[in-house]
């Protein structure tokens, strides 16, 4: 039987979230942003969930939605706070969302290792910070490191450029930039994509990810600026 | 297909496969829509048998993904080889990557099954591929540690015995590990076989051979199974 | 480049540089050929005033080598914007990559130089640009603690003084830090000062700025370098 | 000035490997391997070199003939012995060269790990086994892991298929395997390729190996079949 991984719609995207997941959510201020995939999750109705994304949401749309409903009881990012960040600002200030804070870096090799089967990873970031308390620290030839663990995640919710029936993605400039890596780290990688392509038309030495990372895409054709 | 050869010395009224036919009736059983690395030996040859009317992504430890079969020797591209250096053809829809992301994908879980070849499988799933011990020849691990680590299941391709006659499936490994415990299912020349919790279920032997026949050539206790097939190559 | 603003309420007979300005010092000191990391806030003006003549590619954390100038309004493309959330251009050259290829990058010790904000830098080296410590508001690290770690050079951007007209440059930083001892050279609205193993030796001065004035400004002691310069930005 | 990565010729790519340098060589089987600047080494003279390449060369030219020169005193790889082996084969007997077999996935990403600033990472790879004997083991829920070291090199030798003036590469097929992770994880990072193309003229969503990680690239024309 052919590979299909393409679903018709936003809903059979996101079937099967449920109370309490985990979920990485690509994107770097308002580029990559799956905001679509976002909305999906929210109309869910799944709650106490934890958010991994780089930053926590601008506006009212999007990932500043899903923090405003009150269903994000943690969110792991690196950089929470931008303008118009201010359901997140609101919630954090009333204690009513939980943050770690990685550095960026830290967050993306995070990710790497989860996906890659590394169990932990020494890195000189945040060595003698507040961010590397009650962290183990070893001394490599002369330099002190902190030990990092995986990060994974029930889902990753992701924007790419264009697929293939085999989930196959590119991405468009730097929009590309945490979706392939959170494509490793979670069990099932959700991606909303604005063409569909059909197999065999990507050039191979040009696909970002690889289909082995990819387990369902929908088209967006509705591509309209979200209030991100 | 190549033709099966008849045993020599045993006077066993039974047929061995080739390695080709082994390669086959494991690519008969993957599942549709499964990733599968190839490894080293037999299993790059199930590129070449793969069963019709199903999708399965097979991948190289050298970073590919889609490989298809052997080309015609006019299309032959020394860019474009497996794990075994044989030229191989790259299906739609695949594709190329580093080989650090090549292990991602195998350290990763992210592959359903890995083809392997082995010296020696024990009765509990251990495996045994990388080295004969002989420290005169250098060993060789290649990907398989890691394969053998990281798949979701791990078939073995091999023959049942060593050319001496020896057993290759053994009640303990006396050859280096590759990794303990990872074998789920043993593709022979003669038998399919699994490793269960139980111990090893034969659930497939060629015409003419008797369990009685297998367990002679086999160290640990063999059970057959209730549903046990004939091992028809098609 | 905008126009240099007065002082005000200082009595003094100096004019501040605009943020511009001070990324235009900045990046007329960068070697030519360096491959550099512009981090938020006065940093990623940089690639809107980078000197003619000089071939330097700019690095984004967010997966992006050979960043460009800004676009027109019209050319603006929401795929493409930098650390700061700014639109930019892509040179002829650059490429795009994942992030953690970004920050392989950036921790490996790929980039010659990063150019970063800070609330505070002290008189050894140690950067505070983080977190305020003021629990009300939530801390931000972003990519400032592997850029502090991993680039063989960091220089900060910053004005000298706060809002508040207290000290950024002190004895010890008072916020908690994002590394130890990695600052090279500050740029600031008034001077040009390095970090040396000998202490703050102060490069370049604004026009009819005095060291005694930009010591009263500045915690720890400085030196003025025998060929400091008058900090004119072309 | 302009950024111009390009020199003249082999002599001038090499320029510089000396006696105890630890050189990497991309490559696989026959796919992807930089026999022209091997056989610059060679004849620079250089000795005593370590050698950190997947295999350890077949048939009489490329890695078998530095092999063959006795000048490579150590060997890390994963798989040293393969059909024409021979000169590898005869001096491992003879014991005139070590040799550090390395699991292929963690060769890759030990070199992964030099070149992303990772001091050490754990692996389930040979957890169990006589390649984790003498390294530190650790139990991460529930499961071994071996703690592997960052690999590094003086210069790595990498055949690509097109670089610009920067330096940005592009490879062929299956001929991609090591190059861009021993692009990383050198100090000094050397490529051959079939083409030279203008600054501009490389898809920037297809660049493989960005120009940050080279450091000089010569243009090999005469793609000649070695023996190898």
């Amino acid at each position: 039987m052919p590979i299909d991984k393409i679903v018709p719609d936003v809903a059979a995207a996101v079937a099967g979230v449920k109370d309490g997941d985990t979920i990485m959510i690509s994107g770097f201020g308002f580029a990559g942003v799956p905001n679509d995939l976002i909305h999906g999750v929210l109309d869910s109705g799944a709650k106490d969930l934890t958010v991994i994304s780089n930053n926590a949401g601008t506006g009212t749309e999007g990932l500043a939605a899903l923090i405003g409903s009150g269903r994000v009881k943690r969110i792991i990012c690196s950089y929470p706070r931008s303008k118009g960040s201010d359901q997140f600002d609101a919630r954090y200030a009333a204690g009513e969302i939980e943050l770690e804070l990685v550095p960026q870096g830290t967050l993306s090799e995070r990710m790497r290792a989860a996906g890659a089967g590394v169990a932990g990873f020494y890195t000189p970031t945040g060595v003698g910070t507040d961010l590397a308390e009650g962290k183990e620290v070893r001394n490599f030839e002369g330099r002190d490191y902190v030990l990092e663990l995986p990060l994974r995640a029930d889902l990753a919710l992701v924007q790419a450029y264009k697929a293939d029936r085999w989930g196959n993605l590119i991405y468009s400039k730097a929009a590309r930039n945490f979706g392939p890596v959170m494509a490793l780290a979670a069990d099932l990688t959700i991606v909303q994509v604005r063409e569909i392509v059909p197999l065999g038309d990507m050039d191979p030495e040009a696909i970002v990810t690889p289909s082995i990372f990819v387990d369902r895409v929908v088209h967006i054709d509705n591509d309209r600026e979200w209030d991100i | 297909m190549s033709t099966a050869v008849s045993t020599s010395g045993q006077g066993a009224g039974f047929t061995k496969l080739s390695r080709l036919q082994i390669a086959r009736r494991a690519a008969e059983m993957i599942p549709d829509g499964s990733f599968v690395n190839l490894g080293i030996g037999i299993p790059t040859l199930a590129a070449n048998v793969m069963p019709e009317g199903k999708e399965i992504v097979l991948h190289s430890e050298n970073g590919i993904l889609g490989v298809g079969p052997a080309p015609a020797e006019a299309d032959r591209d020394r860019d474009l080889i497996n794990a075994s250096k044989e030229y191989v053809t790259l299906r739609p829809g695949g594709s190329f990557f580093v080989h650090s992301d090549a292990f991602a994908m195998i350290r990763g879980g992210h592959l359903d099954l890995a083809l392997l070849g082995a010296f020696q499988v024990a009765g509990n799933g251990d495996l045994a591929n990388w080295t004969t011990g002989d420290r005169r020849f250098p060993p060789g691990v290649g990907g398989a540690m890691d394969l053998a680590a990281g798949a979701k299941g791990i078939w073995v391709l091999t023959d049942h015995v060593t050319k001496k006659g020896e057993p290759k499936i053994v009640n303990t490994c006396s050859l280096p590990l590759t990794a303990p415990g990872v074998v789920k299912r043993i593709f022979t020349d003669i038998a399919v076989i699994d490793v269960t919790e139980g111990g090893l279920v034969v659930r497939e032997m060629v015409p003419g051979l008797t369990l009685e026949q297998l367990q002679e050539m086999t160290e640990p206790p063999l059970t057959l199974a209730d549903d046990w097939k004939e091992l028809v190559v098609a």
